[in-house]
């Protein structure tokens, strides 16, 4: 496996579930092209190698690093700048490593709120209100385990990221194309885009790939999908009431999930043009509301459940305002 | 105070981290299997929608977020009180059986099986699923890659997407599947059967046909009893996706049947200070620490276990190697740990026959795959057996239908206690004062734990199949001593 | 926060109607609070919400924006673009932990000096109720994690 | 003094911060602001900063040009008064020194911060965030060509007063068309009820009446009298006008005016319009003699017909049958480019002060009353008499600044009072030979020949007593002769109450804005000062423009004025109005929007939020398009883009943004005082 001669390159979870992971084996054969033109020098998904061997890498000796997952603890952080420094290129994988994805909503609230809830749950049998701890110190030693940070941050939040690669997770296609693009680069035959770039995404949004016929937008009301009688499976489902993330999503997945009969959920971010997804919906939204008495029009927003969870459920922690005041409020 | 730490990616890589602490005779005198993920869902699923949860919860877990999203969507279902048209369930049980099939395949070839093809002392070079292809043959990397594609293929017909599927909702499904599709999905489910027939082949001709590895199976160092509890249908046979939740104790005398929504009553879940993990356990027998045994209330959710408290499978094929798994292990239950293996090549074949019942069932192209929702929404669970352990979605909501309180207790977590119960085992036998630590040791604990196929925030799935593992000996005063490593 | 809390608040108006009743109020000597700097928009209805989280990220105590009085908008109705989006904004922000007092709309049509001064007096008073908000989004919240609050009875 | 720390490659700014005299200077630290700025925001690329006495003038635009040239600035910033007065000056100033003029940004540190803050240290704050806003915006402007638009040469004046009138007369003698709306039946406005003009004392009817007729007749006014405003849209050049013509019940194209209706109609109704309720007029009426034009309306509250159903009078006796007693209001449509606002004044109410008698002492009158009095075609036919119509006064007192300078009523001067009141005690001296009595605070006589004037009516013996009347009461209340009027003032010259008899008070009541001059400043989306006049785009440079480019204000609407000042300010806005038509096409800001077709993904969200119909959607390439003509700019569809993909020229999203961040780099200054209440 090991080929020095060849370019290195490194795959790392942070916080992450697996699914970018799962993404990049779903690529199948394409998976052998990676081994053919690179030596993977860290992965540990797919192969053994710690921590310590990275480090003894020079600075910048591994050419790309593909890194999924948040940073959620002190040990991604941790992680992260090593990585950083050892790498050429930084490619955020995947929307945690992006925006934050879903796992961000935790910034929502303070780490106390959070493990008095996770470790207080009603099957949960804790009189002594126990709280997991850093460093432990049992009959036996101390017991360590990575710190809790009080905000997940994206990875662009922590160190400088040359390229971003968005989805929960990217489409496997996507990332077979982005490998053929840098394999191109490797043998000289294109350029590296300009540092920055979003790779392996379309140019404009989701509607940009679905196939739901459109009409001008005029929205009176809102509702949910549990609550819907019919649904026209033909027609865009914003215009039947249903908040459907697709006008602001960035394009790239071909509109799967309004494809499925389910509004997209956002998960490929925003446009790079576009600066905070939650702003993009609320202000297109807010302009179609067919709504012209400043009561109705708090009754029909009043419609919009949750607006903050689903305009921000994927960006909250790459947001503008990146947390809500609890997360970094705390005592 | 001796202390060894197995930590598989060191701490500041890791996700899972084995400390072992010796008395001053060098005998093991305790362990800590150290989880250190936590995300908090339970807290920031507080105020979302619970139309939302089956997306929101799939991202718990990348490889395993069809179980999410089913325990989810029926959580959903509860929470409005609305029974999903027959065609919903079916289609859910369907992309159910087929992820079940990926899922039993990647862990038995990619972490279960090099053990036993090719010996659990093999060189760690070899045990990997590389060495199984030379060992077998190139063709059955053919099949394995087949395997997970068609899984995936199915999931994403249903589903709509390859990973973390978005089509379940309160009330049934956003679509349903084409005659076209169901003859593709049906084709791909009988391929999927012989697969599974001929993983089983390959389990008994290289493991049952070896005698060192049915003394390893049926050897003490992974024998621990302790209570099973796992979904059964209305004739007490496995299910993955219906049915009522079975516990056995460790004599195989059945305690108890109870509907998911009754879970409380049955489990409740410990804390301790030194991992972000919960250890469940069975409430009415409570928290005794980490001791198999009837009188503790530990227990795990496993393949194993699954055929431990059912009285069978429900489909032919299946049932006959359950029938051989037992009469091969000595009757029920089986406490040998290691014989999980086996149970998720027999669940692997009930998953694929079942696949093709529903496949061919009349129902599963119609249209009707969604029922309006009427009631007002108040509280819900929803449970399925995840590969890795029965799997608790519940759910509190205002009468807007926004999440008031959740609670989860995710399928691996079940088998927390457990598995530290047999790293603890394992390290036992294999350390005794004087023993020189061998890498033998690691394997062997990487073994015991393994067999449970844990899935700590995913992180223990490795595509080689290797599990890098490193043992650090340090002496009293924290001064390391020897330091101990495998390598693919 | 310090002891005396002046609160630092951003204004948008739009070019037809509030900014020129800000010239009014200037051309008719009315005093107003310095806590306030204004943005000029050429309409409410060119308000995106994303000038409002930049405005709060950047370090704003609160926002208010000023706009046509209903009816009178130079452009029409663009002015009720503006009013649909305040109300949907406060609503995504209010779980944030940002009152909806922090951002306000009124309407001052360009004869209304004295109303605007008076709109602008009040709301730096209702800000300065609210207290600071002082966002820390843009000084970078702080990484590394204190520990999680110790209990007492800790076994072992 | 510059700057050598401006980033290589980067913009080269230079900030030019304005004393405005001691308008800025006086409470800006403009001295501090621009050594901050020199200092603070050289990573921003300013490379020069410097503050001047007033930038708006030749040497001041002459100093930033030389630096354009000197520092090879790309990008110039000017704190100084609202980009709204001067920022075509400094466009102007830049675009000479060969930069494109929208390369500049203006802070207003004048009208936002020297001229509304009180504590001078928290304004030099104030002043420097709003510096460091402009430079972090200006860094983002891109060169703009600005769009033209062809101007519409018709012309909508507003109000038939003598300002309108003046207005109406210039502008259609230089050959462009005019459309005159009056809300009364007839134009003159309040000069048609006067008597005798001051101070040459010729008659208002003799110098009014033939412009009234020109103006009716000319071939490029077209009256439309009784009739109303009912909406405006549009811009400079392109405006589109809704009209209200009230049902006049008379069709004036058979309309003779032979006025015989009028003489038929058995319903008299006191005429409290024009002649203020001292005489008569029919239900079917014209409000004078020499009305123009002379179709008369009828009056559908008093008239006969419209109450009982029956009488029909008028009717019966027209010979053409002009009468339309079926006649509905009727909206119709003008496109003008341009707008003459010359909507008059009202009169101060007297009832307001209780204590000057008015409407419960019979013999106390207004000055409008008494000018209808004097007037030979009025209610007396010039006879100057007490209430009961027969009784000549002996004795006359003239109270000055009712409701004017008056910190209860209006504190303004209504700047005609003085002449009026001086006209009065003349005409009454003339007439009656009465005793007169002028009650004045100061005498304001400042104008050609007025102050001659005043030394002629001292000459005829009029008394004037220098001092606010207290109260006018009725003698009954103290043993004298009731219904004799008492007037208690204190005579400030020689110190003393003084209690003076006279049989006749005439209040000079003052000038007010029209009751609904605030639905029509924002009809036409201008402002109002304090008092309810409309607002002058400059008081003295430019007195006839407004804020909103082609909209003008002539006359009274303005301000209180004498009839001279009035006419003078109709021509004046006439002349702009003329200047703008004879341009043709005029430049308009170009702040557009623009979509970018790669990044538009079809989604239709902006298709139906654009009031002008600018935006359109290709059903072939799957994306909408902003027409460049129909935009006018207001950035809604920017704002509501969900992809980004709209951009709006000259308020990027770039641009603000860099501005917020700007404005607010420089925290607050956490020791300012309370602040002040407005």
């Amino acid at each position: 496996m090991t080929n020095n001669t060849k370019p290195k390159f490194a795959m790392y979870w942070a916080a992450a579930c697996g699914g970018c992971e799962i993404a990049v084996l779903n690529i199948h054969e394409k998976i052998l092209e990676v081994d053919k033109h690179f030596d993977v020098a860290f992965w540990p998904v797919a192969m053994d190698a710690k921590y310590q061997d990275v480090e003894k890498l020079q600075d910048g000796e591994i050419l790309l690093t593909l890194f999924n997952g948040s940073i959620r603890n002190e040990e991604n952080e941790h992680i992260a700048r090593l990585l950083r420094r050892k790498s050429q290129l930084l490619v955020a994988f995947g929307s945690c490593a992006n925006e934050g994805s879903i796992p961000g909503l935790a910034n929502l609230s303070a780490r106390a709120e959070i493990f008095d809830t996770v470790y207080g749950t009603p099957s949960t049998d804790n009189p002594q209100g126990i709280r997991p701890q850093a460093e432990y110190q049992a009959p036996e030693g101390t017991l360590s385990i990575p710190a809790f940070n009080p905000v997940l941050r994206p990875l662009a939040q922590v160190v400088d990221v040359d390229y971003y690669i968005p989805g929960c997770p990217p489409e496997s296609h996507q990332i077979a194309a982005v490998i053929d693009a840098v394999i191109a680069v490797l043998e000289g035959k294109a350029q590296l885009p300009p540092k920055g770039s979003v790779l392996g995404a379309g140019t404009a949004a989701v509607c940009d790939e679905c196939q739901r016929t459109r009409n001008v937008k005029q929205i009176k009301n809102f509702t949910r999908i549990q609550n819907m009688g019919e649904i026209d499976p033909a027609l865009c489902l914003l215009e039947q009431g249903l908040i459907c993330n697709g006008p602001a999503t960035l394009s790239g997945c071909g509109a799967l999930c309004p494809a499925a009969g389910a509004p997209c959920a956002g998960c490929y971010g925003s446009l790079p043009e576009a600066i905070d997804f939650g702003a993009r919906m609320v202000s297109s939204l807010a302009s179609v509301v067919d709504e012209f008495d400043p009561r109705k029009i708090d009754l029909t927003m009043d419609e919009i459940a949750d607006a903050t969870g689903v305009f921000y459920r994927f960006g909250l922690a790459g947001s503008l305002l990146q947390t809500g005041k609890a997360s970094w409020n705390e005592e | 105070m001796e202390r060894i730490t197995i930590d598989p990616i060191t701490r500041l890589e890791g996700h899972g981290k084995i400390e072992i602490f010796l008395d001053p005779a060098g005998n093991v005198a305790n362990t800590y299997f150290q989880i250190p993920e936590l995300r908090g869902f339970e807290q920031f699923c507080v105020g979302r929608r619970v139309e939302d949860m089956p997306i929101l919860t799939n991202r718990i877990c990348g490889v395993c977020p069809e179980a999410h999203h089913m325990a989810s969507a029926k959580a959903a279902d509860a929470v409005y009180q609305v029974d999903p048209p027959r065609t919903a369930k079916l289609l859910r049980e369907l992309l159910y059986s087929a992820f079940y099939v990926t899922d039993h395949t990647t862990h038995f070839y990619a972490l279960g099986g090099p053990d036993f093809v090719m010996g659990p002392d093999a060189p760690v070079a070899e045990r990997n699923i590389l060495g199984v292809i030379h060992k077998v043959g190139l063709e059955i990397a053919g099949k394995v890659l087949q395997a997970r594609k068609s899984g995936h293929a199915v999931i994403e017909m249903i589903g709509g997407r390859k990973v973390h599927p978005c089509t379940s909702i309160p009330g049934g499904q956003t679509k349903g599947i084409s005659e076209e599709q169901r003859k593709e999905i049906e084709e791909l489910g009988r391929w999927a059967i012989d697969f599974a027939q001929f993983s089983l082949k390959l389990f008994t001709d290289i493991v049952l046909g070896n005698k060192d590895y049915v003394d390893l199976i049926l050897g003490d160092s992974y024998y621990i009893p302790m209570h099973y509890i796992g979904t059964v249908d209305e004739n007490n046979k496995v299910n993955f996706y219906h049915g009522k939740i079975s516990v056995v104790n460790p004599e195989g005398e059945r305690l108890g049947t109870y509907e998911a929504k009754d879970y409380r009553d049955w489990i409740a879940e410990h804390v301790e200070p030194w991992t972000y993990l919960k250890f469940p356990y069975l409430k009415k027998i409570g928290w005794k620490g980490f001791e198999g045994g009837k009188d503790s209330g530990v227990y795990s959710a496993t393949p194993l276990s699954r055929l431990n408290v059912a009285d069978g499978m429900a489909t032919p094929k299946a049932q006959e190697e359950y029938e051989k798994f037992y009469a091969t292990l000595g009757g029920k239950p089986v406490h040998h740990q290691l014989a999980t293996h086996w149970a998720r090549l027999i669940e692997l074949l009930y998953a694929a026959e079942r696949w093709v019942e529903l496949a061919t069932d009349a129902e599963i192209t119609s249209d009707k795959f969604r029922t309006q929702v009427t009631e007002m929404p108040t509280e819900g669970v929803g449970c399925v057996e995840a590969p890795r352990g029965t799997l608790i979605h519940h759910y509190w909501t205002d009468e807007k239908g926004i999440l008031t309180k959740v609670n989860l207790i995710v399928g691996t977590t079940n088998n927390y206690a457990p598995i530290s119960m047999s790293i603890k085992k394992a390290a036992q036998s294999f350390i005794k004062e004087g023993t020189v630590v061998t890498e033998g040791l690691l394997n062997r604990v990487e073994m015991a734990f393994r067999s449970y196929d844990p899935c700590f925030g995913c992180a223990t799935h490795s595509l080689a199949g290797q599990m890098p593992l490193e043992v650090k000996i340090t002496d009293a005063q924290g001064e390391t001593i020897q330091v101990l490593r495998q390598y693919c | 926060m310090q002891e005396h809390f002046e609160p630092l608040v951003l204004g948008f108006t739009c070019n037809w109607c509030s900014y020129r009743a800000a010239d009014m109020a200037g051309t008719g000597r009315m005093k107003y609070p310095p806590n306030i700097r204004l943005v000029r928009l050429m309409c409410s209805g060119r308000l995106d919400p994303t000038f409002i989280l930049k405005a709060l990220a950047e370090g704003a105590d609160g926002v208010l924006i000023t706009g046509c009085h209903p009816g009178e908008c130079h452009y029409i109705e663009q002015n009720y673009k503006a009013l649909r989006r305040v109300s949907l904004l406060k609503r995504v922000l209010q779980p944030m932990g940002i009152e909806p007092g922090r951002i306000k709309l009124v309407w001052a049509s360009a004869a209304e000096g004295m109303h605007l001064t008076k709109a602008i007096t009040e709301f730096v008073d209702e800000i300065r109720a609210l207290g600071p908000l002082n966002w820390p989004a843009r000084t970078q919240i702080p990484i590394s994690a204190k520990p999680v609050r110790q209990l007492e009875e800790l076994p072992g | 003094m510059t700057n050598s720390n401006g980033k290589e490659g980067d913009h080269r700014v230079g900030v030019y911060v304005c004393h405005c005299g001691s308008n800025i200077a006086g409470v800006v630290n403009v001295y501090e602001v621009a050594k901050w700025a020199q200092e603070n925001l050289g990573a921003q690329g300013v490379v020069v900063a410097k503050e001047y006495k007033f930038m708006c003038s030749s040497l001041g635009q002459k100093l930033i040009e030389e630096d354009i040239q000197k520092e090879k600035l790309d990008r110039v910033v000017v704190a100084a008064c609202s980009p709204h007065l001067h920022e075509k000056t400094f466009r102007g100033a830049v675009a000479r020194a060969g930069l494109n003029p929208y390369l500049c940004e203006m802070a207003s540190v004048r009208e936002q911060v020297s001229w509304v803050t009180s504590d001078q240290t928290a304004a030099t704050e104030k002043a420097k965030a709003m510096v460091a806003g402009a430079v972090a915006r200006v860094r983002q402007h891109e060169p703009l060509e600005s769009i033209h638009v062809p101007i519409n040469s018709s012309t909508l004046v507003v109000g038939g007063g003598i300002a309108g009138i003046q207005a109406s007369l210039e502008i259609a003698n230089s050959g462009f068309h005019v459309y005159l709306v009056e809300r009364e039946p007839s134009i003159g406005g309040h000069m048609a009820q006067f008597d005798k003009t001051f101070p040459t004392l010729d008659c208002a009817a003799c110098i009014l009446t033939p412009r009234m007729s020109e103006a009716g007749m000319h071939p490029n006014i077209e009256l439309l009298t009784w009739s109303e405003i009912e909406n405006v849209e549009g811009y400079l050049g392109n405006y589109t006008v809704t009209v209200k013509k009230k049902a006049r019940y008379v069709d004036t194209s058979l309309c003779t005016g032979c006025g015989i209706c009028q003489q038929k109609c058995p319903k008299k109704v006191i005429d409290d319009q024009f002649e203020v309720g001292l005489g008569y007029r029919k239900a079917i009426y014209t409000p004078f003699e020499q009305a123009v034009p002379k179709f008369p309306v009828l009056d559908k509250d008093n008239c006969i017909f419209f109450k009982k159903g029956t009488c029909r009078a008028c009717e019966k006796f027209c010979a053409p049958g002009a009468i339309k007693l079926d006649d509905k209001d009727e909206a119709i449509t003008l496109n003008v480019g341009n707008v003459i606002l010359a909507t008059g004044y009202d009169m101060f109410d007297a009832r307001r002060i209780p204590r000057y008698g008015y409407g419960t002492l019979p013999n106390v009158f207004t000055s409008l009353e008494f000018e209808r009095m004097c007037n030979a075609a009025g209610p007396t036919n010039g006879a100057i008499v007490l209430r009961d119509g027969k009784t000549p006064p002996k004795s006359v007192g003239i109270i000055h600044c009712v409701g004017s300078r008056d910190h209860k009523y209006n504190t303004y001067c209504s700047s005609i009072c003085c002449m009026q009141s001086l006209k009065f005690a003349h005409l009454v001296k003339e007439r009656t030979g009465a005793d007169v009595y002028n009650f004045y605070i100061d005498m304001r006589t400042a104008a050609k020949d007025y102050d001659e004037f005043y030394q002629k009516v001292l000459e005829e013996g009029t008394n004037l007593i220098r001092g606010k009347v207290a109260e006018v009461i009725d003698g009954g209340l103290f043993d004298e002769k009731a219904g004799q009027l008492i007037i208690q003032v204190e005579d400030t010259l020689i110190g003393k109450q003084r209690r003076i008899p006279v049989d006749m008070v005439i209040l000079a009541i003052g000038l007010e804005p029209k009751r609904d001059a605030g639905n029509v400043a924002h009809q036409f989306g201008i402002s109002r000062g304090a008092n309810g006049w409309f607002t002058e785009k400059h008081p003295k440079l430019d007195p006839v423009a407004t804020m909103t480019d082609g909209i003008f204000i002539a006359g009274c609407a303005a301000g209180p004025k004498d009839i001279p000042a009035s006419v003078s300010q109709g021509s004046a806005a006439a002349a702009r109005v003329v200047s703008y038509i004879q341009q043709k096409e005029l430049s308009l800001e170009p702040v557009r929007a623009y979509i970018n077709a790669e990044q538009c993904s079809g989604c239709r969200i902006c298709n139906g939020l654009c009031p002008f119909h600018a935006i359109s959607f290709d059903e072939v390439k799957m994306v909408s398009e902003v027409h460049q003509a129909l935009c006018q700019g207001c950035g809604t569809c920017v704002a509501a883009c969900p992809a980004g993909a709209v951009t709006g020229s000259g308020f990027t999203n770039q641009q603000v943004l860099a501005q917020i961040e700007g404005l607010l780099s420089v925290p607050i200054y956490p020791e300012i005082l309370q602040p002040v209440a407005a």
